[in-house]
Protein backbone atom coordinates (compact mmCIF):
# COMPACT_ATOMS: atom_id res chain seq x y z
CA UNK A 1 0.00 0.00 0.00
CA UNK A 2 1.45 3.12 -0.91
CA UNK A 3 -0.52 6.66 -0.12
CA UNK A 4 1.14 9.85 -0.39
CA UNK A 5 0.27 13.74 0.03
CA UNK A 6 2.61 16.58 -1.06
CA UNK A 7 3.94 18.90 -3.39
CA UNK A 8 5.81 16.61 -5.39
CA UNK A 9 5.24 16.15 -8.68
CA UNK A 10 3.47 12.95 -9.24
CA UNK A 11 5.99 10.37 -11.03
CA UNK A 12 3.00 8.23 -12.57
CA UNK A 13 5.02 6.12 -15.37
CA UNK A 14 7.30 5.16 -12.51
CA UNK A 15 4.50 4.36 -9.65
CA UNK A 16 2.81 2.56 -12.62
CA UNK A 17 5.67 0.18 -13.19
CA UNK A 18 6.96 -0.14 -9.21
CA UNK A 19 3.67 -1.44 -8.44
CA UNK A 20 3.67 -4.68 -11.03
CA UNK A 21 3.73 -8.00 -8.78
CA UNK A 22 4.58 -11.01 -10.62
CA UNK A 23 1.36 -12.75 -9.59
CA UNK A 24 -0.75 -9.70 -11.10
CA UNK A 25 -2.38 -9.90 -14.32
CA UNK A 26 -3.98 -6.76 -14.29
CA UNK A 27 -2.82 -3.18 -13.41
CA UNK A 28 -5.71 -0.33 -13.36
CA UNK A 29 -4.64 3.22 -13.52
CA UNK A 30 -6.94 6.08 -13.10
CA UNK A 31 -4.40 9.48 -13.75
CA UNK A 32 -6.20 12.39 -13.35
CA UNK A 33 -4.57 15.50 -14.85
CA UNK A 34 -5.19 19.27 -14.93
CA UNK A 35 -7.41 19.97 -17.93
CA UNK A 36 -6.96 23.42 -20.06
CA UNK A 37 -10.29 24.69 -19.19
CA UNK A 38 -13.60 24.02 -16.71
CA UNK A 39 -16.60 23.88 -19.37
CA UNK A 40 -15.21 26.35 -21.49
CA UNK A 41 -13.64 28.85 -19.01
CA UNK A 42 -9.75 28.79 -19.49
CA UNK A 43 -7.46 27.29 -17.06
CA UNK A 44 -4.22 28.77 -15.98
CA UNK A 45 -3.66 27.01 -13.03
CA UNK A 46 -4.84 24.75 -10.11
CA UNK A 47 -3.81 25.37 -6.94
CA UNK A 48 -5.06 22.25 -4.28
CA UNK A 49 -4.92 22.72 -0.70
CA UNK A 50 -5.85 20.10 1.86
CA UNK A 51 -6.71 19.87 5.56
CA UNK A 52 -3.71 17.68 5.47
CA UNK A 53 -3.46 15.44 8.48
CA UNK A 54 -7.11 14.65 8.04
CA UNK A 55 -6.63 13.79 4.09
CA UNK A 56 -3.73 11.49 4.58
CA UNK A 57 -5.78 9.18 7.50
CA UNK A 58 -8.70 9.45 5.58
CA UNK A 59 -6.79 8.37 1.91
CA UNK A 60 -4.79 5.51 3.88
CA UNK A 61 -8.54 4.71 5.21
CA UNK A 62 -9.52 4.29 1.70
CA UNK A 63 -6.72 2.31 0.09
CA UNK A 64 -7.28 -0.28 3.07
CA UNK A 65 -10.65 -0.14 2.62
CA UNK A 66 -10.31 -0.74 -0.89
CA UNK A 67 -7.59 -3.91 0.17
CA UNK A 68 -10.51 -5.27 2.19
CA UNK A 69 -13.85 -4.67 -0.51
CA UNK A 70 -12.16 -6.14 -3.58
CA UNK A 71 -9.92 -9.15 -4.44
CA UNK A 72 -6.57 -7.25 -5.59
CA UNK A 73 -3.07 -6.77 -3.90
CA UNK A 74 -1.66 -3.78 -3.78
CA UNK A 75 -2.72 0.00 -4.27
CA UNK A 76 -1.03 3.05 -4.75
CA UNK A 77 -3.07 6.12 -4.05
CA UNK A 78 -1.41 9.81 -4.13
CA UNK A 79 -2.44 13.36 -4.53
CA UNK A 80 -0.69 16.24 -5.24
CA UNK A 81 -0.67 19.61 -3.37
CA UNK A 82 0.14 23.40 -4.33
CA UNK A 83 0.40 25.39 -7.61
CA UNK A 84 -0.47 22.50 -10.21
CA UNK A 85 0.13 23.52 -14.08
CA UNK A 86 -2.53 22.25 -17.06
CA UNK A 87 -1.44 18.60 -17.69
CA UNK A 88 0.47 17.74 -14.27
CA UNK A 89 -1.11 15.24 -12.52
CA UNK A 90 -3.55 15.86 -9.63
CA UNK A 91 -4.04 12.21 -8.57
CA UNK A 92 -3.49 9.19 -9.39
CA UNK A 93 -4.83 5.73 -8.65
CA UNK A 94 -2.62 2.50 -9.20
CA UNK A 95 -4.46 -1.18 -8.83
CA UNK A 96 -2.41 -4.24 -8.97
CA UNK A 97 -4.55 -7.96 -8.97
CA UNK A 98 -4.76 -11.27 -10.48
CA UNK A 99 -7.85 -10.48 -12.42
CA UNK A 100 -9.10 -7.69 -14.32
CA UNK A 101 -12.88 -7.07 -12.96
CA UNK A 102 -11.60 -6.02 -9.47
CA UNK A 103 -8.51 -3.91 -10.68
CA UNK A 104 -11.02 -1.84 -12.79
CA UNK A 105 -14.12 -1.87 -10.10
CA UNK A 106 -11.34 -1.14 -7.29
CA UNK A 107 -9.81 2.13 -9.13
CA UNK A 108 -12.85 3.51 -10.41
CA UNK A 109 -14.24 3.16 -6.14
CA UNK A 110 -10.77 4.75 -5.23
CA UNK A 111 -11.34 8.27 -7.10
CA UNK A 112 -15.39 8.09 -6.57
CA UNK A 113 -14.98 7.88 -2.78
CA UNK A 114 -11.78 9.73 -2.75
CA UNK A 115 -13.42 12.97 -4.44
CA UNK A 116 -16.31 13.02 -2.25
CA UNK A 117 -14.65 12.61 1.39
CA UNK A 118 -11.28 13.69 1.49
CA UNK A 119 -10.74 17.10 2.60
CA UNK A 120 -8.90 18.47 -0.25
CA UNK A 121 -10.18 21.65 -2.70
CA UNK A 122 -9.20 23.88 -5.79
CA UNK A 123 -8.63 27.03 -6.06
CA UNK A 124 -9.38 27.59 -10.20
CA UNK A 125 -7.40 30.35 -11.43
CA UNK A 126 -9.29 31.10 -14.76
CA UNK A 127 -7.56 33.57 -17.53
CA UNK A 128 -10.85 35.59 -16.23
CA UNK A 129 -10.65 34.97 -12.37
CA UNK A 130 -10.58 32.91 -9.79
CA UNK A 131 -12.56 30.45 -7.49
CA UNK A 132 -12.85 27.51 -5.03
CA UNK A 133 -14.42 24.70 -7.67
CA UNK A 134 -17.46 23.63 -6.30
CA UNK A 135 -17.30 20.25 -4.74
CA UNK A 136 -19.69 17.21 -5.33
CA UNK A 137 -22.07 17.19 -2.18
CA UNK A 138 -20.97 15.06 0.87
CA UNK A 139 -22.54 11.87 1.52
CA UNK A 140 -25.35 11.63 3.85
CA UNK A 141 -23.76 10.47 6.69
CA UNK A 142 -21.38 12.85 6.73
CA UNK A 143 -23.25 15.87 5.99
CA UNK A 144 -23.39 17.56 9.73
CA UNK A 145 -25.01 20.84 8.83
CA UNK A 146 -27.97 18.79 7.93
CA UNK A 147 -30.41 18.88 11.29
CA UNK A 148 -28.66 22.52 11.43
CA UNK A 149 -30.19 23.41 8.32
CA UNK A 150 -33.33 22.44 8.82
CA UNK A 151 -33.70 23.20 12.11
CA UNK A 152 -32.30 26.92 12.23
CA UNK A 153 -34.04 28.18 8.40
CA UNK B 1 -17.55 36.93 23.22
CA UNK B 2 -17.15 36.38 26.89
CA UNK B 3 -16.10 33.42 28.44
CA UNK B 4 -17.48 32.09 31.37
CA UNK B 5 -16.42 29.22 33.60
CA UNK B 6 -18.49 27.10 32.30
CA UNK B 7 -17.05 27.62 28.63
CA UNK B 8 -14.68 25.44 27.23
CA UNK B 9 -12.07 26.48 23.97
CA UNK B 10 -12.02 24.69 20.66
CA UNK B 11 -9.91 25.51 18.03
CA UNK B 12 -12.01 26.04 14.77
CA UNK B 13 -10.47 25.84 11.58
CA UNK B 14 -11.76 26.86 8.38
CA UNK B 15 -11.15 25.72 5.04
CA UNK B 16 -11.86 26.57 1.21
CA UNK B 17 -14.73 29.22 0.77
CA UNK B 18 -14.84 29.41 4.97
CA UNK B 19 -11.51 30.15 5.10
CA UNK B 20 -11.82 33.23 2.51
CA UNK B 21 -15.73 34.36 4.32
CA UNK B 22 -14.37 33.85 8.08
CA UNK B 23 -10.94 35.59 6.68
CA UNK B 24 -8.42 33.26 8.59
CA UNK B 25 -7.31 29.92 8.65
CA UNK B 26 -8.68 28.94 12.29
CA UNK B 27 -9.09 30.20 15.82
CA UNK B 28 -9.90 29.85 19.45
CA UNK B 29 -13.67 29.47 19.77
CA UNK B 30 -15.61 29.32 23.61
CA UNK B 31 -18.73 27.12 23.69
CA UNK B 32 -20.61 26.15 26.23
CA UNK B 33 -19.48 23.38 28.50
CA UNK B 34 -21.43 20.74 26.52
CA UNK B 35 -21.69 22.11 23.07
CA UNK B 36 -22.34 20.11 20.38
CA UNK B 37 -21.10 20.31 16.80
CA UNK B 38 -24.53 21.85 15.64
CA UNK B 39 -24.25 24.37 18.88
CA UNK B 40 -21.26 25.71 17.76
CA UNK B 41 -22.28 25.36 13.64
CA UNK B 42 -25.17 27.87 15.07
CA UNK B 43 -22.64 30.11 17.31
CA UNK B 44 -20.38 30.41 14.22
CA UNK B 45 -23.35 31.05 11.41
CA UNK B 46 -25.02 33.88 13.40
CA UNK B 47 -21.20 35.68 13.30
CA UNK B 48 -21.96 36.35 9.31
CA UNK B 49 -24.61 37.71 7.20
CA UNK B 50 -26.29 36.00 5.02
CA UNK B 51 -23.68 33.27 3.72
CA UNK B 52 -26.42 30.28 3.49
CA UNK B 53 -25.10 28.77 0.73
CA UNK B 54 -22.02 27.72 2.57
CA UNK B 55 -23.38 26.45 5.33
CA UNK B 56 -26.08 23.82 3.52
CA UNK B 57 -23.36 21.19 2.51
CA UNK B 58 -20.79 21.38 5.07
CA UNK B 59 -18.64 18.92 7.02
CA UNK B 60 -17.47 18.58 10.62
CA UNK B 61 -14.55 17.15 11.05
CA UNK B 62 -13.78 16.83 15.07
CA UNK B 63 -10.39 15.43 15.75
CA UNK B 64 -9.65 14.82 12.12
CA UNK B 65 -13.01 12.23 11.59
CA UNK B 66 -15.89 13.56 10.02
CA UNK B 67 -18.69 14.11 13.42
CA UNK B 68 -22.34 14.19 13.27
CA UNK B 69 -24.79 17.50 14.13
CA UNK B 70 -24.90 15.93 17.61
CA UNK B 71 -21.66 14.99 18.41
CA UNK B 72 -20.68 16.72 22.26
CA UNK B 73 -17.29 18.53 21.70
CA UNK B 74 -14.63 18.68 24.81
CA UNK B 75 -11.62 21.12 26.08
CA UNK B 76 -9.04 21.17 23.41
CA UNK B 77 -11.19 19.59 20.26
CA UNK B 78 -10.15 20.44 16.93
CA UNK B 79 -13.22 21.21 14.76
CA UNK B 80 -12.84 21.92 11.23
CA UNK B 81 -15.36 23.10 8.74
CA UNK B 82 -15.49 21.52 5.42
CA UNK B 83 -16.80 22.73 2.20
CA UNK B 84 -17.78 19.95 0.08
CA UNK B 85 -14.69 18.58 -1.37
CA UNK B 86 -13.22 18.96 -4.55
CA UNK B 87 -10.13 16.44 -4.63
CA UNK B 88 -9.14 14.78 -8.13
CA UNK B 89 -9.85 16.08 -11.29
CA UNK B 90 -12.13 18.70 -12.21
CA UNK B 91 -15.46 17.97 -12.31
CA UNK B 92 -18.39 18.02 -14.93
CA UNK B 93 -19.95 20.96 -16.58
CA UNK B 94 -23.10 22.27 -14.97
CA UNK B 95 -25.24 23.48 -17.65
CA UNK C 1 -6.07 6.34 -31.93
CA UNK C 2 -2.89 4.29 -31.42
CA UNK C 3 -3.02 0.72 -32.59
CA UNK C 4 -0.38 -1.62 -32.92
CA UNK C 5 0.35 -5.53 -32.65
CA UNK C 6 3.78 -7.18 -33.47
CA UNK C 7 6.42 -8.79 -30.91
CA UNK C 8 8.26 -5.72 -29.66
CA UNK C 9 7.90 -5.02 -25.05
CA UNK C 10 5.06 -2.74 -25.04
CA UNK C 11 6.44 0.64 -23.36
CA UNK C 12 3.52 1.27 -21.12
CA UNK C 13 4.94 4.00 -18.99
CA UNK C 14 5.98 5.98 -22.05
CA UNK C 15 2.70 5.30 -23.90
CA UNK C 16 0.86 6.56 -20.99
CA UNK C 17 2.76 10.13 -21.06
CA UNK C 18 2.48 10.36 -24.74
CA UNK C 19 -0.93 9.85 -24.67
CA UNK C 20 -2.22 12.92 -22.48
CA UNK C 21 -3.52 16.05 -23.87
CA UNK C 22 -4.13 19.36 -22.59
CA UNK C 23 -7.78 19.15 -22.58
CA UNK C 24 -7.83 15.81 -20.98
CA UNK C 25 -8.83 15.89 -17.16
CA UNK C 26 -8.85 11.66 -16.94
CA UNK C 27 -6.39 9.16 -18.24
CA UNK C 28 -7.40 5.44 -17.56
CA UNK C 29 -5.25 2.62 -18.41
CA UNK C 30 -5.07 -0.73 -18.92
CA UNK C 31 -2.33 -2.71 -18.50
CA UNK C 32 -2.30 -6.49 -18.97
CA UNK C 33 0.94 -8.22 -17.52
CA UNK C 34 1.79 -12.26 -17.40
CA UNK C 35 1.15 -13.63 -14.41
CA UNK C 36 3.17 -16.28 -12.54
CA UNK C 37 0.56 -18.83 -12.64
CA UNK C 38 -2.99 -19.83 -13.87
CA UNK C 39 -5.54 -21.12 -11.41
CA UNK C 40 -1.81 -21.78 -8.90
CA UNK C 41 -0.44 -24.04 -12.13
CA UNK C 42 3.45 -22.32 -12.34
CA UNK C 43 3.80 -20.64 -15.74
CA UNK C 44 7.49 -20.12 -17.43
CA UNK C 45 6.26 -18.43 -20.21
CA UNK C 46 3.30 -17.16 -22.35
CA UNK C 47 3.65 -17.77 -26.60
CA UNK C 48 1.21 -15.16 -28.15
CA UNK C 49 0.08 -15.48 -31.99
CA UNK C 50 -2.61 -14.16 -33.90
CA UNK C 51 -4.29 -14.17 -37.65
CA UNK C 52 -2.50 -11.00 -37.44
CA UNK C 53 -4.18 -8.89 -40.24
CA UNK C 54 -7.80 -9.75 -39.36
CA UNK C 55 -6.15 -9.11 -35.14
CA UNK C 56 -5.20 -5.51 -36.24
CA UNK C 57 -7.75 -4.94 -38.10
CA UNK C 58 -10.55 -5.48 -35.08
CA UNK C 59 -8.08 -3.61 -33.21
CA UNK C 60 -8.77 -0.60 -35.07
CA UNK C 61 -12.65 -1.42 -36.00
CA UNK C 62 -12.79 -1.43 -31.60
CA UNK C 63 -10.97 1.57 -31.33
CA UNK C 64 -12.81 4.09 -33.76
CA UNK C 65 -16.01 2.64 -32.13
CA UNK C 66 -14.68 3.37 -28.11
CA UNK C 67 -14.43 6.55 -29.76
CA UNK C 68 -17.72 6.93 -31.18
CA UNK C 69 -19.69 5.23 -28.09
CA UNK C 70 -17.82 6.88 -25.41
CA UNK C 71 -17.10 10.77 -25.09
CA UNK C 72 -13.29 10.44 -25.31
CA UNK C 73 -10.96 12.33 -27.16
CA UNK C 74 -8.23 9.53 -27.82
CA UNK C 75 -7.21 5.69 -27.23
CA UNK C 76 -4.09 3.66 -27.68
CA UNK C 77 -4.72 -0.06 -28.01
CA UNK C 78 -1.30 -2.37 -27.95
CA UNK C 79 -1.31 -5.98 -28.59
CA UNK C 80 2.19 -7.97 -28.16
CA UNK C 81 2.72 -11.18 -29.94
CA UNK C 82 5.40 -14.13 -30.01
CA UNK C 83 7.18 -14.97 -26.31
CA UNK C 84 6.48 -12.99 -23.26
CA UNK C 85 7.96 -13.46 -19.82
CA UNK C 86 6.19 -13.07 -16.65
CA UNK C 87 5.41 -9.54 -15.78
CA UNK C 88 5.75 -8.44 -19.30
CA UNK C 89 2.77 -6.66 -20.66
CA UNK C 90 1.01 -8.80 -23.16
CA UNK C 91 -2.19 -5.73 -23.69
CA UNK C 92 -2.16 -1.74 -23.02
CA UNK C 93 -5.06 0.19 -23.27
CA UNK C 94 -5.12 4.02 -22.42
CA UNK C 95 -7.87 6.13 -22.79
CA UNK C 96 -8.14 9.55 -22.80
CA UNK C 97 -11.15 11.94 -21.99
CA UNK C 98 -12.17 15.08 -20.53
CA UNK C 99 -14.12 13.45 -17.68
CA UNK C 100 -13.42 9.91 -15.70
CA UNK C 101 -16.42 8.30 -15.92
CA UNK C 102 -16.45 7.67 -19.94
CA UNK C 103 -12.59 6.80 -19.86
CA UNK C 104 -13.26 3.97 -17.15
CA UNK C 105 -15.83 3.23 -19.29
CA UNK C 106 -14.38 3.19 -22.38
CA UNK C 107 -11.38 1.55 -21.27
CA UNK C 108 -13.37 -1.66 -20.16
CA UNK C 109 -15.37 -1.86 -22.67
CA UNK C 110 -12.02 -2.56 -24.89
CA UNK C 111 -10.20 -5.25 -22.53
CA UNK C 112 -13.68 -7.25 -22.63
CA UNK C 113 -14.39 -6.86 -26.43
CA UNK C 114 -10.82 -7.31 -27.28
CA UNK C 115 -10.66 -10.60 -25.59
CA UNK C 116 -14.17 -11.85 -27.01
CA UNK C 117 -13.33 -10.88 -30.38
CA UNK C 118 -9.41 -10.23 -31.29
CA UNK C 119 -8.13 -13.29 -32.99
CA UNK C 120 -5.20 -13.74 -30.62
CA UNK C 121 -4.62 -17.15 -28.79
CA UNK C 122 -1.90 -17.40 -26.34
CA UNK C 123 -0.03 -20.91 -25.43
CA UNK C 124 0.57 -21.29 -21.61
CA UNK C 125 4.37 -23.25 -21.10
CA UNK C 126 3.49 -24.05 -17.57
CA UNK C 127 6.44 -26.04 -15.88
CA UNK C 128 4.33 -29.33 -15.89
CA UNK C 129 3.12 -28.78 -19.37
CA UNK C 130 2.16 -26.78 -22.59
CA UNK C 131 -1.83 -25.90 -23.60
CA UNK C 132 -3.48 -23.56 -25.66
CA UNK C 133 -5.77 -21.35 -23.07
CA UNK C 134 -8.89 -21.51 -23.15
CA UNK C 135 -10.87 -18.58 -24.43
CA UNK C 136 -13.86 -16.96 -23.26
CA UNK C 137 -16.98 -18.05 -25.62
CA UNK C 138 -17.56 -15.71 -28.78
CA UNK C 139 -20.52 -13.61 -28.69
CA UNK C 140 -23.42 -14.77 -30.07
CA UNK C 141 -23.38 -12.80 -32.97
CA UNK C 142 -19.92 -13.95 -34.11
CA UNK C 143 -20.10 -18.46 -33.30
CA UNK C 144 -20.32 -19.32 -37.29
CA UNK C 145 -20.50 -23.08 -35.76
CA UNK C 146 -23.45 -22.86 -33.79
CA UNK C 147 -26.34 -23.90 -36.77
CA UNK C 148 -23.66 -26.57 -37.81
CA UNK C 149 -23.51 -28.22 -34.52
CA UNK C 150 -27.63 -27.77 -34.29
CA UNK C 151 -27.96 -29.71 -37.55
CA UNK C 152 -25.50 -31.97 -37.42
CA UNK C 153 -24.78 -33.43 -34.46
CA UNK D 1 -10.66 -35.27 -52.76
CA UNK D 2 -11.73 -35.12 -56.51
CA UNK D 3 -11.75 -31.57 -57.84
CA UNK D 4 -14.90 -31.25 -60.30
CA UNK D 5 -15.25 -28.31 -62.90
CA UNK D 6 -18.13 -26.81 -60.65
CA UNK D 7 -15.82 -26.16 -57.79
CA UNK D 8 -13.89 -23.63 -56.65
CA UNK D 9 -11.10 -23.04 -54.75
CA UNK D 10 -10.31 -21.44 -51.12
CA UNK D 11 -7.93 -21.30 -48.64
CA UNK D 12 -8.49 -22.81 -45.04
CA UNK D 13 -6.22 -21.17 -42.11
CA UNK D 14 -5.98 -22.96 -38.71
CA UNK D 15 -5.20 -21.20 -35.66
CA UNK D 16 -5.00 -22.10 -31.88
CA UNK D 17 -5.76 -25.66 -31.20
CA UNK D 18 -6.86 -26.40 -34.84
CA UNK D 19 -3.71 -25.90 -36.33
CA UNK D 20 -2.79 -28.88 -33.87
CA UNK D 21 -5.14 -30.97 -34.68
CA UNK D 22 -5.03 -29.77 -38.65
CA UNK D 23 -1.19 -30.48 -37.97
CA UNK D 24 -0.77 -27.62 -40.47
CA UNK D 25 -1.33 -23.80 -40.68
CA UNK D 26 -3.66 -23.23 -44.03
CA UNK D 27 -4.48 -25.39 -46.80
CA UNK D 28 -5.87 -25.03 -50.55
CA UNK D 29 -9.24 -26.46 -50.36
CA UNK D 30 -11.95 -27.35 -53.06
CA UNK D 31 -15.40 -26.75 -52.56
CA UNK D 32 -18.71 -26.81 -54.53
CA UNK D 33 -20.01 -23.61 -56.34
CA UNK D 34 -22.38 -22.10 -54.16
CA UNK D 35 -20.57 -23.87 -50.96
CA UNK D 36 -21.56 -21.67 -47.70
CA UNK D 37 -19.23 -21.62 -44.32
CA UNK D 38 -21.69 -24.00 -43.07
CA UNK D 39 -20.74 -26.66 -46.15
CA UNK D 40 -17.02 -26.17 -45.51
CA UNK D 41 -17.18 -26.58 -41.74
CA UNK D 42 -19.14 -30.04 -42.73
CA UNK D 43 -16.25 -31.14 -44.80
CA UNK D 44 -13.26 -30.53 -42.25
CA UNK D 45 -15.33 -32.08 -39.21
CA UNK D 46 -15.54 -35.30 -41.68
CA UNK D 47 -12.05 -35.08 -42.08
CA UNK D 48 -11.40 -35.06 -38.10
CA UNK D 49 -12.93 -37.92 -35.52
CA UNK D 50 -14.34 -36.96 -31.98
CA UNK D 51 -13.08 -33.79 -31.71
CA UNK D 52 -16.73 -32.54 -31.52
CA UNK D 53 -15.04 -29.77 -28.47
CA UNK D 54 -13.09 -27.75 -30.62
CA UNK D 55 -16.52 -27.41 -33.08
CA UNK D 56 -18.62 -25.94 -30.99
CA UNK D 57 -17.32 -22.78 -29.76
CA UNK D 58 -15.91 -22.04 -33.67
CA UNK D 59 -15.90 -19.06 -35.42
CA UNK D 60 -14.59 -18.47 -39.06
CA UNK D 61 -13.81 -15.80 -40.93
CA UNK D 62 -13.78 -15.07 -44.27
CA UNK D 63 -11.71 -12.22 -45.83
CA UNK D 64 -10.87 -11.47 -42.67
CA UNK D 65 -14.46 -10.87 -41.48
CA UNK D 66 -16.67 -12.65 -39.32
CA UNK D 67 -18.76 -14.61 -41.19
CA UNK D 68 -21.81 -16.72 -40.22
CA UNK D 69 -23.14 -20.00 -41.15
CA UNK D 70 -24.82 -19.26 -44.26
CA UNK D 71 -22.17 -17.01 -46.08
CA UNK D 72 -21.75 -17.70 -49.45
CA UNK D 73 -17.88 -18.52 -50.53
CA UNK D 74 -16.09 -17.70 -53.78
CA UNK D 75 -13.49 -18.75 -55.88
CA UNK D 76 -9.89 -17.42 -53.75
CA UNK D 77 -11.65 -16.76 -50.56
CA UNK D 78 -9.44 -16.62 -47.49
CA UNK D 79 -11.37 -18.87 -44.96
CA UNK D 80 -10.52 -18.40 -41.35
CA UNK D 81 -11.39 -20.98 -38.43
CA UNK D 82 -10.91 -19.37 -35.19
CA UNK D 83 -11.32 -21.22 -32.03
CA UNK D 84 -12.45 -19.00 -28.73
CA UNK D 85 -10.31 -16.32 -28.58
CA UNK D 86 -7.60 -15.46 -25.69
CA UNK D 87 -5.91 -12.78 -25.83
CA UNK D 88 -5.14 -10.12 -23.25
CA UNK D 89 -4.20 -11.48 -19.99
CA UNK D 90 -5.31 -14.75 -18.85
CA UNK D 91 -8.45 -15.82 -17.37
CA UNK D 92 -10.51 -16.57 -14.20
CA UNK D 93 -9.52 -19.78 -12.79
CA UNK D 94 -12.63 -22.51 -13.60
CA UNK D 95 -13.33 -24.02 -10.39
Amino acid sequence: MRVELGTAIIPSAQVLEEMKGSTDGAVCVFDGIVRDNTCGRMTLFLDYEAYEEMALSQMRVLAAEALTRFPIRDVALLHRLGRLEVGETSVLIVVASAHRGAAFDACRWLIDTLKKTVPIWKKEHFADGVVWAAGEPFPDEIVAARETRETHE
Amino acid sequence: MARYATDMRVNVLYFGTLKDLFALPHEPLDVPDGATVETTLSLLRARTSKQSEVWRALAVAVNREYAGPATVLHEGDEVALLPPVSGGTQGRCER
